[in-house]
Formats: structure tokens, C-alpha cells, sequence
């Protein structure tokens, strides 16, 4: 060690955070070096999240230390923490759905004249510029609300880099990106590291850290556990200090049984907006995985399948007799679930309590002939899933506001696995979820399939799907461009089938 | 429910500074806590009764206080049905009027038609129920916001307890019995009507349904998040439906009782019983946002405001201070609770 | 008389030593209620008695005034005023009155009841008949006129309405009753919906607006249309001082008024005699009269207006 | 739409093809389809008034459409400030009495204490910010829901209106020019009252408000999502003060104009005109749950409740099928609306 050593550009000591029933942080320290891609990581519920809350101000700390350049620092609001250089994108959106994207990324910092009138045509082409330096392709005058859960990720990662940041936090910022889109995201941040900047970046996808790192900060049940530089790290003993045991992986399934009559079969479905002729069947017992790219349409064919969205054309078959779908609730009453890409908006009830998430698709089956529930046996079931998914929360009576994201996600998969549905249809399930948790979803997917149920993958992670669907269905535009054999699939022949776009001309 | 009636911060009153609210209190006991929180809400009412008691020697007496009770009991049943509407995140406007129009309709029954006392009561109950479930398509199906909705049959229903009633009062004189509905003493000595008793028996009615059956459960469900729960397979246009008609069977029996009280159905007034009702249900702690609340809190809102007016009348306060003590307390009352919960 | 019942408080339930007289009235913001309100006050004075005035928002708001009377009977006054919103609605607490011996003295307008000792009030169907007939020389006994009431299912807008329209009727072949709208008193509705009568038909004659702020409303739309007051005969009712200028300017013919103070007065005074174990007429007839430019100013007249 | 409707590529950025794909299905030109929108709400306007003209000759003169702009002047002033509260998520209850208190108060200072015209005119409407500063601070500091806040201040106005009024309407004896405010007529020939031109200049400076300057802007922020604004270094409890007072001022000044349109200061009413003014709005279009509205909608809401109030009078329709007739226009007017948004 040289005995001249520049001060960290940030750095935390002994930094704890407590809320009623839980120690988030427990005595954490952290430090951040000038040009470098810092990443943390741990399990669901470590306090990942709630430690980079407090460095952006939202929380303030129960105790501890934080220092920039070795001044120490009392960070007084979101404001004050950003005019100290620190910008934060965070793992739920805060975005204004009824705003248009140049009016969210510079709310706050509107220019105006005479103090109150503003120009939105500046204000546009301040975005659009903004865009064209981060290479960015969204129009600054769309509301938000329009946009797609990625593109809204896009946002908040514009509206993040266009501040003038010293310290740059990403909470999970390719939670919701598919591969090409996670690239871009590490163009920009490779372009954003200066020496006088540095980049937190949380994830769970693994594979990530090697790609964009320096040095890895592992958490665990709110406690600091160690740092690691990435080149000299392996990917094994990362998990396993997350997790604090080992993991091991399955291998990739195989078909199932073709004589295996279809549970369910959709033939020529079509909407308005974007699928045309989508025809697939699902058997009992397989997992068909659903790959393509952001907007192919594969969220479309799960709505439009339970009636979410409307049809414009289309068969569904379930067990050979043709079905009438018009809502989810016909869905869920022909044992069709489908979860939500959505956590936020169309997965939790954010305010209500674990049992009641978890016990909601499910409900009348706890439920007496005149209507009243059994609160004791939702207990029960809340209680399984909980310690099944390993679910962090103090009770299954706290409020699911209160958990951490991935804890979230867990939840609303308690919801459909507690509801015996013929066919699942699980929309990007992992999001969010840490990897020792992963593998304890993909077994419990696996062992469902196993019972015979149906399963539908969609996923952006293609590891994930090869890993775990016997057959896979790619999209592109709209259309189903193929079903291979888990056998078949390679990464490149999935993407090469992701890619055909209609432009090239007829699909195979 | 589950006992978790959540002390956290109200999405309403985000004001702590919203970023503050993130921060604010997350429940440790929440069960010992939710208990607590309705303890302490009933504070405010205790507060009341407390002040005037030692004001007047005439407010703190049997007589008195169900008076006060019988004052409350159209209000708070009107209350009662309406917090589910709240706490789906809808509003109901319409509950005054078509209270009103219930009640002309029990001069059509009763007087006009000459149906038995029982068959009468029972179909104006149900005519609530249809009101209700008008209101109910109108939103859930037709996609009309609940305010508009509830505003427009809000407006109807006044037009129509005039043209149905030809704009005069109808009276019960063949069924005298009607008017026993609300003003039978059932304890002998006391004068305890039995329509307090049967408002006694709709609040218990409310809370179970609310708390322990599958209705409440999707009334919180629905005002918590709409989408993500119609998302699970829950049918919420018919949900929905079913508890605005629930809603307007509360309305069909405050219609009952009111007529009943005065012994004629009026086919005028209502406006503004709706404002009174929402302000006992908000008052009470259930957010307009959704979500939240709960029945005791509607009683406690209804007593509230019922308790204020007959106290401020019986201390004599000059008519035009009134309003503008009732105005205060309700203020200082929600502040204080405000405070409290943000306190936690 | 009141013999105290239980209560320890001899001369009924006020919290003073005096006797204590509620008013339960059928309105209270008005100025002709208030003009009640101060003859009461007046009797009051006069007659060493506590006295509290109360009427509901509006007079639609029979429960409202039901829930007044069982608060004012909770306190276990010496009499009882009370002009019934509706009379068989109020029965049983007026039985409840009876049945404590409290006296019960009716206002305004007559209570459907043996109960109450005797009644003050207005012959409000006569005195509508005077305003129509005001109205039909105005015009010459022949043409179009409409009618702006303030309520539709109240005693006194029924009588004043029909009254007006009775009259009208038997009396005067040739005048046509066109419309007939109702303001609830509120003066910027009145103006409004008289315009769209006005407008719906130009040749209409006059105008008769049944309450203070009914008749202030015709004015108001006769005011706003720029129409030549001797074209457009208003007749109103009550008074205040937006009324009483409008007759001496012209814009107004002239008005009935009632004797409101006189009405309250004699509420106190009657109350005061029940409870002194006196006599009292069926009746109390507190009179009305028709002013206009030529007698407004008369002493007699200038007694029974308030401003 | 095509569904690979593409904006602006960047050559440089090697990773846009993976845009474009996310691209498809985004509506371009979502400004024009803005307007349009606002464009087919006057439809049901427009059908109103042409059902009108042909049901009777006096309808659609010059005379009569002054009288509508005169009646929706008003409730329309009320209207536009209580648009910025809604957009925000709020609600104001309280404009209605104010508004009545507010006409007290420039009783008292022009006729009681003798100010010269300008000087009462700009005091009653400064009074009319004061009250809704205090509106702003009662949710926004003391946290207390908009619903409740503006409850209370209502009932407090209400009270306040008939206390310093000793219960009497004030009259301007003193400014004669005080009644010019609202009755000037302001070009010659035809009776074009002064008020109804304020009211136009109102509308435009609300529009622009709203749409053109910061305060427009918090507006639709909080009322977005009040959380993510804060977060955003926005003082948005400070906006919230704002906002409300800048509706108290809108309150004012209708105190201002309806004072002037009866040459008197009336203590009473105003109860009711809230809810007048809210429907306006929400048919307008503007969102109760907030984050979504506009001021033509607030204008062309106003007018349909104003066209129709007076139409029916127009074609003497009994006054108790009024208010039904009321009510289904505006159910159906909104539904249309509904479904052609769904359609969208
Ligand atoms: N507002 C809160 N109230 C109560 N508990 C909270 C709150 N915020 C976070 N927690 C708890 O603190 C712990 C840490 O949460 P945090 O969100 O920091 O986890 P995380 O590491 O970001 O997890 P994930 O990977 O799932 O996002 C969790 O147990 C969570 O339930
Ligand atoms: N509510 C909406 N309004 C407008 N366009 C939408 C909406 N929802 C989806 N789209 C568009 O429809 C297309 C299909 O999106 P969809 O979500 O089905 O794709 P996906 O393959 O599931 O991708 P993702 O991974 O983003 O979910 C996208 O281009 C998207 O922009
Ligand atoms: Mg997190
Ligand atoms: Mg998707």
C-alpha cells in the first residue's frame, strides 16, 4: 500500500438502518473508488436498496459515517443529495405516468422566464439532445404512461446521466432490459466513468458483474461481508458468499412425452395492436419458454390469452374444447393464471398485507359456503409460502409496500403457486429475485410441470429459458417465428429467430 | 381485514414530504397497533362528549344520548354502506337523494298500493338494492367514473321522488304500524327506539361483512389496486357491482327509517346528507384513495358529527357559530389524528 | 303550566332562573326569519324569558328540524314555538311535548294538530290573492304572466303559488299563467330561470316571485335584459331593502309583506301566557299588507318592513 | 398505426436496432390526437345546444346565449381554479361558502369601512388567496385530506358569512359602481355584461397557467405522482400552498362577481355550488384520482351544465323532470365520452 493515498470518492462506516420488526443495515461499510464500477450485491432483502435510499436521502440513517473526497457528508433530502453530485435510479420508478419524458427527466429543473413561464419546445430539444449523446431513442413529448416497463427503465437512466453526478447509483437497472438494451446501458456507463465519477450498480444477474465491474461488495442479511475485484473473483464464490452456502445448478430439460394431449392451444390469435396469427400449444407436464425481444409481443399473447387484452381473432382450446375468454377471471375459472411482467402496477397490492397477496387469486378456496373466510388457514398458507419462497418479512401481516423488491416479486409467484392452475403463465418471474432464489423458483416450476401442470415461460434472461423450458417459442414482431426443441436452441439460433423481422420478408 | 389496519402513512397525506412518508413509521405490532389506532380514534369523540357533558347538564343524559343516537342512526347507515364504496375507491353522490326517493317509494308500497308493512319494507329495501346496482353497471360496465355516475343518479333520483310523489308528502295513514319501525321503544322506561337498535345491528352487519367475509375482502382488494386484481382472476366489474347494490341496500333502509321517523315520506331534501355521510366516513380514517378504512371508524365519523350538532345545539351556541364550531372540531379532530399516525 | 317534572330547575329547563322558550322555526339565514327571530327577541326582552331561535338550513330539511325539536324538547324548555315544516311528521315529538306538559305555541304557518295552543301566522293563500290582483290591474287584466316560487313542496310556497294561480283563475279570464319555475329563494337561480321565462316568452307581462329572494331574482333578470319596467310588471313578496329600493325606483310594482316581527312577538307572548295558565285564541292573525311606491313610506307600513 | 414506426435513429449508436423494435405500436402524433380529443368533447356540447335550437325559436339568440354565459359565469370562475386542486389529486369543498364569504367581505370593506372600489375589489380577492392559503397549509403542513380540510372550511365560511354580516345582506349603497363589475355592458348595442368578458379573460389566463408555466406543471406532477415529484427535489408542499391559494384567488374574485350581480353581499348560500363546480370539471374530463385534466374541458363542462339548465327552463319542462333530464344527459354525455376514449 502506498502511503499517499487519495481519499475514496465515497465512503461509508458503520452505516445502520432499522425499521419497526427489521435491522436493514447493520453496521455496513462501503467504499467507493474515483472511476470505478462498484458493484453490490446479496440476497433479496440484504439492504441493498435501502443502503443506496440513503445515500440519495430518502432515508436517513439510524448511524454511521458517509465521506466524498473525505469530507464527511450529512446528506439532508433527495435535493441536497443530488446537488452534492449523487444520482440515483431506482429499482421502482418514480416517474410521472401523466408527464411526458422530457417533463420527468427535468422536473424540478425546469428553465423559466419571468419565473414562471416555461418553453417546451427548449425543453425538448434539451431531451432530444440529451438522447442523441446517450444514443437513446425515446421521444421526449410521449406521456410516460405509454411507454413499456423498459422504456420507462430508459427514462429514469436518461434522467439519472443528466445530472451533472460525481456518484452515479443504478438499483437494478437491467431488471427489465433484454440483452441488447443491457448493452447500450453498459455503453453509457463505461462512457459516464471519468476519474472523478463512480458507478454503484446492483444486480442479480451475475453474468453482469464480470462485464461492467471492478470491485464486488457483497451483503448479506444486512451485513457487510467482503469485497472482492471482479478479475480475480469467479462467479462461484460470489453466490456463495451471498448466500452463504453453495448452489448448484440442474441440467437443461428435454422434451416431454410427445403423445401428451395438449392442455392448452391457441391457434391464430391476432390483436389489433401487434400479434398476427400466434399459434402454440402447451402440454401437461412442459414448460415452453417464450424468447424474443423487448415489444415482440410475447406480454401480448399472455394478455390477450386471459382476456386482459382484447383479441381480434383467435381460437384458444383448452383440454380440445374451444373456451370463451373475456376476462382473467374467465382465465382464472378454466385454471389459466397469469403473472403480471408488472410487479408494481398490476402485481401487489402494495398495501395490503403478505397473506393477503399471496391467498388473493386464490381465495374463495378459503372461503365458507356463506362467504366468510378462514383467516386461520390463510395464515397457514401465507406462513408456507413464505418460509417455501424464503420470503424476508417480519409476519405474513406486514404490509408488502414495506418488503424489498425481490421479496415483492416472490410474493406475487406465492400467488399463483397457491392457486392450483392447470396453465401458468409466468411473465418475466425472476425479476428482481437473487440467484440462490432463482434456482429455488426454477425447482418449483419444475416440480409443478412435473405434476402435470402446464407452464409458460416468458422471459427476457435467455440463459434462464434454455435452462429451463423443454420446448421454446421465439417472437418477433408480433408473430411467432418459431418452437424449437430445447435440444434445438441454441443462443444464436434463438436470437437469429428473434431478429426475422417482417420486414425481410415471410416468417418460416 | 386482516388485523393490519395499516398505521402507515396515508397515500392521502403524503404532505409529511412525500420522501418523509417513505420513511415514516412501518408497524412493528401492526395488529396491537391497528387496535390501538381505533382506540385512539374514538379519542376525539370521548374529547367531545367530555367538553359538553361539563357544559350542560342536559347533554350527558339517557334521554339525551339517544337522541343523539337516533340523530345519528339515518346518517351513519348511509355511512355505513357507503365506506365499502369508498374503500373500493369509488364515491357514491347519490346516497341522499335516493334515500329520499326509497322513502317515496314506500308511500308508492305502502299507502298507494297497499302492500302489507312487511312486503313494502322489504321492496323498498330491495328498490335501494336495484338504485345501487344501476349505480354499480354505471361504473364497473359503462366505465363511467363514480362520480359522475353517482352524480347524475344523484340528480335523477331528486327529479324522480318529486314526479313519483307529485312534489307532496305521503303519508302512512294506513299502515300506523310504519312509524314503529324507528320510534318503537323496545326497553320498557327508556325511550330506546328500536331503529337505533337496528342501526346497532347494521354496524355489526357491516363489520363482519367487511372484515371477515369475501366481500370486504375484494371491497380492499379493488381499492388497493384494481388492475393487479382483476389480474388475479377476480371477476372485478362483478365485484364491483355487487357492492354498490350492497351500498344501495343501506340506502334503502335509511330510506325506511327516515320516512318512518318522520312519518311521511318528504320528497324533497337529501342534498347534502351525501356530503355528511362521506365526512363521517373520511373523518372515521378511510382514505378517498382507496384501500383503507373501516366501520368502526365510520361509526366514530357519524357519532362524531352527530354528538357536535346536538351538543353545540343544547349549550346553546347562537345558530351561526354552529357551523363554524362544527367546521373547527373537524379539523382539530382529523389533525390530531394525523399527528398521531404519523407519530407511530 | 309546567310543573317542573323531575327536572330540579323550577320554571323549566334553561340553565338561567328565567323561564327558557325555544323557537323552532322553518328557517333561520332569511331575513324574514330573522325578522321573527328579533319580535321574539322583543317579547323576550319584555317578558323576562330565556329564549333560543333555531330553523333548518332550508325547507326541505324536515329532519334536520325534527332532530332541533327533540334536542330543544331534551331540554326541558317552559313552551315550545314551532312553525312545522310538517306538521304529521312532527307528531310524535309533539305528542312527546304534550305528554311532558310543555305548551306548544305554532308559527308562520298552521300546525295539522290539536296540540298546539294557538297559531301566529299569515294567510298566506289571501295574501298571494292580493298580490295577483295588484298584478292583473297592472297589466290591464289581460296577458301573459309566469310565476318564479320558491318552493315547490313547502306549506307556504304551495299557498302563495296557489293563491296566486287560484285567483288568477277565477278572476281574470284573460290572463294566461304560462310558467311556473321554481328558485328554491336563491337570488342568482331566481335570475336566471327568470330570464329563460323571459326569453321563452317575449310577450309575457308579469312576473310574480313568491319570497324575498325569488322576487329580487325577477328584478335582477328584468335588470340584466334591459326591459322597460312598465313593460314587465314584478310583483314580489316579503321585503328587504333590495326589494323595498326596487319599488321606489320603479323596477317593482310593489310586494306583499307579512308582519314577521309581529309574528314572533306574538309566538313569545302567547308561549308566555301557556305557561302562565292563560287562555289563548285559536288563532293569532299577524296580518299582511300590499306596499308599494305610493305607501311605502307609511308609518303603519314602515313598521312591518325590515331591511 | 404501423407498428414500426420509428422516431429519429441515431447512425452513431450501434445499439438502436434493438429500439426499434420497442418502438412499434407507440402513437405518434399524440398531440393531435390530445386535441382532437378536446375537439369531440364539445360534441356532446354541441348536440346539446343544436337538440335546443330546434326544440325552441328562443333558444339560440343573442340574448339568450348572453343569459347562459352569464349564469355559467360564476360556477365557471369557481370551475377554473378548482381544476388546478383536482389535477392535483385534490379536492375543494369549501368554494361554494367562501365564495359567499368572500362577497361578505367586500361588503365590509367597501360599504362598512368605506375603501374605494379598486382597493375592496383587489381585497376581497386577496381575502378569497388568504382562505386558500389556508386551505393549502391545512393539507399540505397539517397533512389533514383535501376532502377534510375543505369540509371544514366550508362549514367555517358558511358560518363566518352569516356572523360578520350579523345575518343581513350587505348593500353597496357607497359604490354604486360596484354592480358595473359583473352588468356593464361592454359594447354597445348588445348587452354583453362585463363579467361574461372577465370570465373569458379568466379562461385564458388559466389555460396558460396550466399549460405554459411552472405551476401548471407541479400541478400535473403531484397530482402524477406526488412521491416521484418530491423525490425530484420539488417542494411540493410549497406547490400545494401555491395551488390552492391560486384557486382561493379564482374564489374571490367569483365572490366579487356574484356580490356585483345583485348589488349585494348575501350571507347565505353557496352550499351545493361545489359540487356544481366539481361536476363541471370531472365532465370536462378531469381526473378526481388527479395527474390528468384541462381547462377547455373545465370550459365545455360548465357550458353543458349551464346550456341544459337553462334550455329546459326554455322549453318548459316541469321543473321535477328538470333534474332527471339533467342527470341522464350528463350519464350519457360521459359515457360517450368513455367509449370514445376506449375506442382510442
Ligand atoms: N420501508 C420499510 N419498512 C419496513 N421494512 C423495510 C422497509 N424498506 C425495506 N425494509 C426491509 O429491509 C430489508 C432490506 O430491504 P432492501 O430493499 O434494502 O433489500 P434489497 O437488498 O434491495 O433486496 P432486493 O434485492 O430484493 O431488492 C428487507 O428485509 C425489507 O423488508
Ligand atoms: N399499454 C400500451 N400502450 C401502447 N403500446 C403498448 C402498450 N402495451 C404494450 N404496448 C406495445 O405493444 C408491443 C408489445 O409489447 P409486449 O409487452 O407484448 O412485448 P414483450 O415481447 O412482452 O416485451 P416486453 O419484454 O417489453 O414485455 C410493444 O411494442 C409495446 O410498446
Ligand atoms: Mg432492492
Ligand atoms: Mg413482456
Amino acid at each position: 500500500m502506498s502511503a499517499v493515498q487519495t481519499p475514496p470518492l465515497l465512503e461509508l462506516e458503520g452505516v445502520s438502518k432499522g425499521f419497526p420488526g427489521v435491522l436493514a443495515l447493520d453496521d455496513v461499510r462501503l467504499d467507493l473508488r474515483h472511476g470505478e464500477v462498484l458493484a453490490l450485491v446479496g440476497e433479496n432483502g440484504a439492504g441493498k436498496s435501502t443502503l443506496m435510499k440513503l445515500l440519495a436521502g430518502i432515508y436517513t440513517p439510524d448511524a454511521g459515517v458517509f465521506r466524498m473526497n473525505g469530507q464527511e457528508l450529512v446528506i439532508d433530502g433527495p435535493r441536497h443529495a443530488q446537488e452534492q453530485g449523487i444520482s440515483i435510479i431506482h429499482q421502482e420508478f418514480n416517474l410521472m405516468p401523466d408527464l411526458t419524458v422530457a417533463q420527468n427527466i427535468f422536473i424540478g429543473r425546469e428553465k423559466r422566464s419571468a419565473g414562471l413561464f416555461l418553453d417546451d419546445r427548449a425543453l425538448n430539444a434539451r431531451a432530444q439532445e440529451l438522447f442523441d449523446r446517450l444514443g437513446l431513442a425515446l421521444d421526449p413529448d410521449e406521456p410516460v404512461e405509454r411507454l413499456t416497463v423498459a422504456r420507462q427503465q430508459m427514462v429514469e437512466i436518461a434522467k439519472a446521466l443528466s445530472f451533472d453526478a460525481k456518484v452515479l447509483i443504478m438499483d437494478e437497472p437491467t431488471a427489465a432490459l433484454n440483452d441488447a438494451e443491457v448493452d447500450v446501458l453498459f455503453d453509457l456507463i463505461r462512457r459516464f466513468r471519468s476519474p472523478d465519477t463512480g458507478v454503484i450498480y446492483i444486480s442479480h444477474r451475475m453474468e453482469e458483474l464480470a462485464r461492467i465491474s471492478d470491485r464486488i461488495s457483497v451483503l448479506r442479511d444486512g451485513r457487510y461481508i467482503d469485497t472482492l475485484e471482479t478479475a480475480s473473483a469467479d462467479q462461484k464464490q460470489v453466490i456463495s458468499l451471498m448466500v452463504g452456502r453453495e448452489l448448484r445448478s440442474e441440467q437443461r430439460p428435454g422434451p416431454v412425452a410427445a403423445s401428451d394431449a395438449p392442455v392448452l392451444s391457441v391457434q391464430g390469435l391476432s390483436t389489433k395492436r401487434l400479434l398476427r396469427d400466434v399459434s402454440f400449444e402447451v402440454h401437461a407436464g412442459e414448460i415452453l419458454g417464450f424468447a424474443g425481444l423487448m415489444g415482440a409481443g410475447r406480454t401480448e399473447v399472455a394478455r390477450a390469452i386471459v382476456g386482459a387484452d382484447r383479441r381480434d381473432g383467435g381460437v384458444i382450446t383448452m383440454r380440445g374444447t374451444p373456451v370463451d375468454i373475456q376476462n382473467p377471471a374467465d382465465a382464472a375459472r378454466l385454471g389459466i393464471g397469469y403473472l403480471s411482467e408488472d410487479r408494481k402496477q398490476l402485481g401487489v397490492l402494495l398495501e395490503r398485507s403478505v397473506r393477503e397477496n399471496i391467498v388473493l387469486a386464490s381465495l374463495r378456496d378459503y372461503v365458507s359456503g356463506l362467504g366468510f373466510v378462514n383467516n386461520r388457514r390463510i395464515e397457514a398458507t401465507g406462513k408456507e409460502y413464505v418460509s417455501k419462497l424464503r420470503i424476508k418479512t417480519p409476519s405474513t401481516a406486514q404490509l408488502v409496500r414495506n418488503l424489498s423488491g425481490g421479496n415483492q416479486q416472490k410474493v406475487v409467484i406465492a400467488k399463483w403457486l397457491a392457486k392450483d392452475c392447470d396453465v401458468l403463465i409466468f411473465d418475466e418471474p425472476t425479476r428482481g429475485i437473487d440467484v440462490g432464489a432463482k434456482e429455488e423458483i426454477y425447482a418449483l416450476l419444475r416440480q409443478l410441470a412435473d405434476q402435470g401442470k402446464a407452464i409458460i415461460m416468458i422471459s427476457s434472461e435467455l440463459p434462464e429459458v434454455l435452462r429451463l423450458s423443454n420446448r421454446i417459442a421465439i417472437m418477433a414482431e408480433g408473430r411467432l417465428t418459431a418452437v424449437l426443441d430445447n435440444a434445438d436452441a441454441s443462443p444464436e439460433a434463438v436470437m437469429d429467430y428473434a431478429t426475422r423481422f417482417s420486414a425481410e420478408g415471410t416468417i418460416a | 381485514m386482516s388485523p393490519t389496519t395499516t398505521p402507515t402513512v396515508d397515500p392521502q397525506t403524503p404532505s409529511t414530504s412525500a420522501y418523509a412518508a417513505i420513511d415514516a413509521g412501518k408497524p412493528r405490532f401492526a395488529w396491537v397497533r391497528g387496535s390501538l389506532q381505533q382506540v385512539l380514534a374514538a379519542a376525539s369523540l370521548i374529547v367531545i362528549v367530555i367538553f359538553f357533558s361539563v357544559a350542560s347538564t342536559h347533554f350527558f343524559t339517557a334521554n339525551n344520548l339517544i337522541s343523539i343516537l337516533t340523530a345519528a342512526t339515518v346518517t351513519g347507515i348511509l355511512a355505513l354502506g357507503t365506506t365499502f364504496v369508498i374503500i373500493t375507491g369509488g364515491i357514491d353522490l347519490s346516497i341522499g337523494t335516493v334515500m329520499v326517493l326509497c322513502g317515496v317509494m314506500a308511500g308508492v308500497f305502502l299507502t298507494y298500493w297497499g302492500w302489507p308493512l312487511w312486503a313494502g319494507v322489504l321492496a323498498t329495501i330491495v328498490f335501494g338494492g336495484i338504485i345501487g346496482l344501476i349505480n354499480g353497471v354505471n361504473v364497473s360496465i359503462l366505465g363511467i367514473p363514480p362520480f359522475i355516475a353517482t352524480l347524475g343518479m344523484m340528480l335523477i333520483a331528486a327529479g324522480l321522488s318529486l314526479v313519483i310523489s307529485g312534489t307532496k308528502p305521503i303519508y302512512f295513514n294506513d299502515t300506523p304500524a310504519f312509524q314503529q319501525i324507528m320510534n318503537l321503544s323496545i326497553i320498557p322506561g327508556v325511550r330506546f327506539p328500536l331503529g337505533v337498535a337496528i342501526f346497532i345491528v347494521m354496524i355489526i352487519v357491516a363489520a363482519i361483512l367487511l372484515s371477515r367475509t369475501i366481500i370486504g375482502r375484494y371491497t380492499f382488494s379493488i381499492g388497493s389496486n384494481e388492475a393487479a386484481t382483476a389480474l388475479s382472476g377476480v371477476n372485478v366489474r362483478r365485484w364491483k357491482i355487487i357492492i354498490y347494490t350492497l351500498a344501495g341496500l343501506f340506502v334503502g333502509l335509511a330510506g325506511v327509517l327516515s320516512a318512518s321517523r318522520l312519518s311521511s315520506a318528504q320528497p324533497t331534501g337529501g342534498m347534502g346528507l351525501e356530503l355528511e355521510a362521506i365526512a363521517a366516513v373520511v373523518i372515521g380514517g378511510t382514505s378517498l384513495q382507496g384501500g383503507k378504512g373501516s366501520i368502526i371508524g365510520t361509526v366514530i365519523g357519524a357519532l362524531i358529527m352527530a354528538v357536535l350538532t346536538n351538543g353545540l345545539r343544547i349549550i346553546s351556541v347562537p345558530q351561526e357559530w354552529q357551523s363554524v364550531a362544527v367546521g373547527i372540531v373537524i379539523l382539530v379532530a382529523v389533525y390530531l389524528d394525523m399527528l398521531r399516525r404519523r407519530r407511530d | 303550566a309546567s310543573d317542573g317534572g323531575g327536572d330540579s330547575s323550577g320554571g323549566g329547563g334553561g340553565d338561567g332562573d328565567k323561564p327558557y322558550v325555544a323557537l323552532i322555526s322553518k328557517g333561520f339565514q332569511h331575513q324574514f326569519w330573522q325578522a321573527v327571530k328579533s319580535g321574539a327577541e322583543q317579547a323576550a326582552d319584555e317578558f323576562g324569558v330565556e329564549l333560543t331561535f333555531e330553523g333548518p338550513d332550508t325547507e326541505a330539511d324536515v329532519d334536520q328540524q325534527i332532530q332541533m325539536l327533540q334536542t330543544a324538547l331534551d331540554k326541558s324548555p317552559a313552551a315550545i314555538g314551532f312553525a312545522a315544516l310538517d306538521s304529521q311528521a312532527a307528531g310524535p315529538l309533539l305528542q312527546q311535548a304534550k305528554d311532558s306538559n310543555i305548551p306548544v305555541i305554532a308559527f308562520d304557518s298552521g300546525v295539522d294538530s290539536d296540540i298546539p295552543l294557538t297559531t301566529a301566522a299569515t294567510d298566506n293563500t289571501a295574501a298571494a290573492a292580493e298580490a295577483a290582483k295588484h298584478m292583473a290591474d297592472a297589466i290591464g287584466h289581460e296577458g301573459k304572466v309566469a310565476l318564479v316560487v320558491h318552493d315547490q313542496t313547502s306549506v307556504t310556497g304551495q299557498e302563495r303559488r296557489d293563491g296566486f294561480v287560484d285567483y288568477m283563475e277565477k278572476n281574470e279570464p284573460n290572463i294566461e299563467i304560462v310558467d311556473i319555475q321554481y328558485g328554491g329563494g336563491d337570488q342568482a337561480k331566481s335570475a336566471d330561470l327568470a330570464k329563460a321565462i323571459i326569453a321563452a316568452n317575449p310577450d309575457l307581462k308579469g312576473i310574480y316571485g313568491s319570497n324575498e329572494g325569488s322576487a329580487i331574482g325577477v328584478v335582477q333578470a328584468v335588470k340584466e335584459l334591459g326591459i322597460d319596467p312598465t313593460k314587465l310588471v314584478v310583483v314580489g313578496f316579503d321585503s328587504g331593502k333590495a326589494q323595498m329600493d326596487a319599488i321606489r325606483d320603479g323596477q317593482m310594482l310593489g310586494a306583499i309583506t307579512q308582519n314577521p316581527v309581529g309574528i314572533g312577538y306574538e309566538t313569545v307572548k302567547a308561549a308566555v301566557e301557556a305557561i302562565d295558565g292563560k287562555d289563548l285564541p285559536k288563532t293569532i292573525d299577524t296580518g299582511y299588507y300590499w306596499y308599494d311606491k305610493d305607501n311605502i313610506d307609511d308609518e303603519k307600513i314602515a313598521a312591518v318592513l325590515y331591511e
